[in-house]
């Protein structure tokens, strides 16, 4: 009598532990305001990303187009994928004295990890990250970018005691010309 | 032409004379045919198509998503475009192969499907044909559909695909005996096989109500065995994606494999058209003993609205076992088959008969 | 067992051994012909039950190899480390522990496969990751044309 | 030794074997790997796992990057478990140069570990739900584990490989809102980790598939070194957050899930249960994050002294070990990594053979693989 006992407990058991599941995807198919989805193409407008997102390396130019690198090459050293190129010139400034100017200073997207390591490292936080998501491209050669924008020029600071670093979300933006 | 939307047999029967008054017999017989063969064929890509929009949107809505919302007003469009995707696909024949059967057996599937349509009565006088054997017809033909997807699996020369034809093989042939019994419980209380005398003898009340306990435990073992009969989860063993990937219809690709799609939705249409009709009174409206006032009320919608109504029902609940279940393994499988289902079956069925003979059901 | 006292008993055991309780772990250093006879007596003596290998490892030192196996033991909860070294750098060959200790047959594949390190007495002597043929690219003088880029 | 062809071993073995290929691209290996299996019908005779798709050598890429560039890799071993392996590098580093990192440190490196942990475990439930057919499962999974992503994304600018934890720190301080929404996600996910539970782990069918299946005693998951919710579902404690405490674990209060069953049932709890702990644990750090540095101050080029350094710590899928040989380069002379997944999958032809092949996919899915850390 026991094992029929257990029988039927157990197709007891068995449909009601069924009938929770049941209950749960039940709850949700009635229930179409918790749906997560969201639209991607349509809500570009209100899609935002988080400040620090890191989408992709830029040279932070101000509106004048001055920009902060000196070209000394110590993101480059930093990269670990070597997705950072920078070319660099020698110009003589007022005084005569040679001086290190940026020629180019390019990016490989299709190599960056976006371990931040660049950022981190830039003596005169010229780098940053901005907030752009959309990659894709159908040439891989336009992954290949050169963030000095044509014409721009280091910004000359006044001789000041060095302000220190700031954490990298204030790192002031500009939008990526390129 | 008399037109009645409570009662089709006066317009078929217009029809008919008026098609015998102009042509010999058999070239009218053969005119009815194509026109009954041509509503079926277009009824069924209809209907196939939109089970599939149906199922995306029910199962997307269990899953907090929208599901398909991109081709025409809200994604109605999306499996026809399906369709066009799949007809305009390369059709890949598999080196050794066995061409013949490789490429009869979608047809087998989609033929065994198309084959049990024509007995379903849609709404009064909406039939193609009204069988005096129509459960014993919907079962014999319904099972055919397997032979299609073991020569599906034996041809396609893949392991996967064999294993999953095995899988389908051993399933059908299991849960065919549950899904006769079941049935075979409501031709007890009515008496008859015929499709149109069973929805007739539930005028005054449907056989699930009827028929009390014994008829409910008869339904949830029709609704069990026919999901697994028909291959859908949780008993979609013969095509178990994460398991064997797509199972028999692994190497299939194009419209071959659309065939076995469309098969599978149209497989579960005819199951809940059963169980609508057996069960719960076809295109018979909700009709409770001889309250006439109620009766009349629900006398008013149109029985091919009851009918798609019940089929609908049934059918959501097929697709909620599948979005909500793990998939069971062979074994339990044919576990839950020999040693829950066909027992309880054969008890509900020895009580049915005890009822029926002292007439202590609903008459 | 603390560091002090494992190591005492260990150099009793093994006077021949050179032990090291000044790092963490306990380092041992043995010869490449018993490291097999060791690990066992590690393994079932009852003062010790090192039962769980859960690291070993490999190291091209140029002019030699050296294996470190790191045992901890789950009833006392001591560490060992013991390194062996094998002086023929072209061909390292050292007997296998995969009967002692399961995971040992996969890391021994895995030695191999990368370090060109054979194994004697092991099971399924394949390689692991990359094909037959492949040179071992854990050794210092391993070159690759194609896929290796010098910065 | 002598290199022996798999096609070698298949013909050495009985004729008229049934051998089909489980991977490499298979719908339930999640990722790149292969399994070769014989079958007697429906039944396994053996398994053996072949890695090495993604071996992309990254002990030997090591070899040529400084410290704080290695980390980087590290996060592409074991991708749901990024901060745990960035966290082992740096500890590894700060122990080596003898560094002490501040307390505010501490507490962000071990609220994010068990952040990650739940978010690994979302995922394993999700993927494991769906290995067993109930597709549902997956993306109530990958809903909740959306909103752990959401904090990591708003502090550190990513959402799986974070290359956040440095040595010497973490790359920059949490964000001002990362508090408030870690304690909203806990009380988010108290609500919802129950329905997991209704819609799988009381399922009859599920019980039935997972209880008594791919059995492991503990001795035998000492042997194979299983680690992680499989071991301590064999009932062996290896949770090193409890053996060898680093960062801030000796300050909190966790239970070790212990399961003695030793099936995938018990493997499948052990996570389950994990969830609960590290929600604890979370909640016992979040409001007391003390203030201070976020970094302390490292050498530009960190050099480590020569001799031979290893540290273990336990990540969502068990102990991953950091062996450092150094020669006082700025470079590693050879750094190996014991990954958990490694040695986890190498039980797998114990584990599956004589079961059926749907306990294959079972039993694979309660391991819990992440294949990039196996093949490194």
């Amino acid at each position: 009598m026991n094992s029929v006992g257990k029988y039927f407990s157990d197709i007891f058991y068995g449909l009601k532990s069924l009938w929770k599941g049941l209950m749960v995807t039940g709850y949700y198919f009635v229930h179409p305001k918790q749906i997560v989805t969201q639209q991607y193409p349509e809500n570009r407008k209100e899609l935002k990303m988080f400040d620090r997102f890191k989408g992709e390396l830029i040279l932070a130019h101000d509106e004048n187009n001055f920009h902060h690198c000196n070209g000394c090459g110590i993101c480059q050293l930093n990269c670990p994928n070597g997705s950072i190129e920078i070319i660099a010139d020698s110009v003589p400034n007022e005084d005569g004295k040679a001086e290190r100017i940026i020629d180019k200073h390019i990016y490989h997207l299709s190599m960056c990890t976006f371990c931040a390591l660049c950022v981190k490292s830039c003596p005169s936080n010229a780098l940053a990250f901005s907030q752009e998501f959309e990659h894709a491209v159908f040439d891989r050669n336009k992954l290949t970018k050169v963030l000095n924008q044509p014409g721009s020029r280091i910004k000359k600071e006044p001789k000041e005691p060095k302000a220190p670093k700031p954490p990298i979300d204030t790192v002031p933006k500009s939008n990526p010309a390129n | 032409m008399p037109f009645n939307i409570y009662d089709f047999s006066g317009t078929t029967k217009a029809i008919d004379q008026f098609l015998y008054a102009k042509m010999p017999p058999t070239w009218a017989f053969i005119t009815e045919l194509a026109i009954v063969g041509l509503i079926i064929l277009l009824f069924y890509a209809v209907i196939g198509l939109y089970l599939v929009y149906l199922e995306r949107k029910v199962c997307a809505f269990m899953q907090n998503r929208v599901g398909p919302n991109r081709v025409g007003k809200w994604g109605l469009f999306q499996t026809i475009a399906d369709l066009i995707k799949l007809l305009m696909k390369e059709l890949i024949t598999i080196r050794k192969a066995d061409k013949l059967l490789f490429n009869i057996a979608p047809f087998i599937v989609i033929i065994a499907s198309f084959m049990a349509i024509a007995a379903i009565p849609f709404a009064k006088g909406l039939h193609a044909v009204d069988f005096n054997i129509g459960v014993f017809y919907m079962m014999a033909v319904s099972s055919i559909g397997v032979i299609g997807i073991l020569l599906a699996g034996w041809s396609s020369n893949s392991k996967y695909s064999l294993i999953g034809a095995m899988r389908s093989g051993a399933q059908v042939v299991s849960y065919e005996l549950s899904v006769g019994l079941a049935l075979l419980s409501v031709v007890i209380f009515s008496g008859s096989m015929q499709l149109s005398t069973i929805i007739e003898s539930q005028a005054n009340g449907w056989w699930i109500f009827k028929g009390h306990i014994p008829a409910i435990i008869s339904f949830v073992i029709f609704l069990i065995a026919s999901t697994a009969e028909i291959n859908r989860g949780p008993f979609d063993l013969a095509e178990a994606e994460s398991e064997l990937t797509a199972g028999f219809h692994t190497e299939y690709s194009g419209i071959r494999f659309a065939f076995f799609f469309l098969g599978e939705y149209m497989n579960m249409f005819i199951v809940a058209s059963l169980a609508a009709t057996v069960f719960l009174g076809g295109w018979m409206p909700l009709h409770i003993g001889n309250l006439q006032g109620f009766n009349h009320v629900m006398d008013f919608i149109p029985p091919i609205f009851w009918y798609f109504g019940k089929t609908i029902f049934i059918m959501y609940l097929i697709m909620w076992f599948k979005w909500t279940f793990p998939r069971l393994r062979i074994d339990q499988l044919l576990t839950l088959e020999w040693k829950y289902l066909l027992p309880i079956n054969l008890v509900n069925i020895l009580i049915i008969s005890f009822i029926v003979l002292m007439g202590w059901y609903i008459k | 067992m603390e560091k002090e006292q494992l190591g005492q008993v260990l150099s009793e055991l093994f006077p021949s051994l050179e032990i090291n309780t000044s790092q963490d772990p306990v380092r041992v250093k043995a010869d490449t012909g018993s490291i097999h006879s060791l690990a066992m007596t590690l393994r079932d003596d009852s003062r010790f039950q090192f039962d769980y290998l859960f690291n070993m490892y490999g190291i091209d030192r140029e002019d030699r190899f050296t294996l470190v196996y790191y045992l901890e033991s789950t009833i006392f909860r001591h560490i060992v480390a013991i390194e062996t070294d094998l002086a023929d750098h072209d061909n390292p060959v050292v007997e296998s522990i995969s009967d002692l200790w399961k995971t040992a047959e996969f890391q021994e594949r895995e030695i191999y496969d990368l370090m060109g390190v054979s194994f004697t007495n092991h099971p399924d002597p394949r390689r692991l990751f990359l094909e037959d043929g492949w040179a071992f690219p854990l050794r210092k003088d391993y070159k690759d044309d194609i896929n290796f880029i010098e910065r | 030794m002598q290199e022996v062809e798999l096609q070698d071993i298949l013909t050495a073995r009985e004729d008229g074997d049934y051998i089909i290929n489980i991977g490499p691209q298979h719908p339930s290996t999640h990722g790149v790997l292969r399994f070769v299996v014989s079958l007697k019908g429906e039944m396994l005779e053996y398994v053996i796992p072949h890695c090495g798709y993604i071996h992309r050598g990254i002990e030997k890429m090591c070899e040529r990057l400084t410290y704080p560039q290695i980390i980087h890799l590290t996060d592409r071993m074991d991708y749901l478990s990024a901060h745990m392996n960035n966290e082992a590098v740096s500890l590894l580093v700060e122990k080596a140069t003898g560094v002490e990192v501040p307390e505010r440190v501490k507490y962000i490196r071990t609220i994010l570990s068990e952040l990650q942990r739940i978010q690994s475990h979302q995922l394993w439930w999700a993927a494991f739900g769906m290995d067993m057919g109930g597709l549902t499962c997956f993306f109530y999974g990958l809903r909740d584990r959306e909103k752990i992503l959401d904090i990591f994304e708003e502090s550190f600018g990513s959402r799986l490989l974070h290359s956040y934890i440095c040595p010497g720190g973490v790359m920059n301080d949490i964000h001002p809102n990362f508090q408030k929404r870690t304690k909203e996600f806990i009380k988010y996910f108290r609500k919802k980790l129950p329905e997991y539970d209704e819609l799988l782990t009381g399922n009859i069918i599920f019980e039935m598939r997972t209880k008594g299946m791919g059995v492991l005693s503990k001795g035998e998951a000492i042997s194979y070194g299983l680690t992680g919710p499989p071991g301590r579902a064999s009932n062996f404690a290896c949770d090193i957050r409890k053996l060898y405490p680093y960062s801030a674990y000796d300050k909190v209060e966790f239970k070790e899930i212990l399961y003695t069953e030793g099936d995938t049932w018990a493997r499948y709890k052990v996570r389950m249960a994990e969830m609960w702990e590290s929600m604890k644990i979370i909640e016992q750090l979040i409001d007391n994050i003390p203030e201070g540095d976020f970094t302390i101050k490292m050498k530009p080029v960190i050099r480590l002294p020569e001799g031979e350094y290893s540290q273990r710590v336990e990540t969502a899928r068990g102990e991953l070990g950091v062996y450092v040989v150094s020669k006082g380069e700025k470079t590693p002379y050879r750094m190996h990594f014991r990954t958990p997944n490694f040695s986890n999958l190498f039980v797998m032809n114990r584990l599956a053979a004589g079961n059926k092949i749907a306990d294959l996919i079972a039993i694979s899915g309660s391991l819990d693989l992440v294949i990039p850390d196996i093949d490194r």
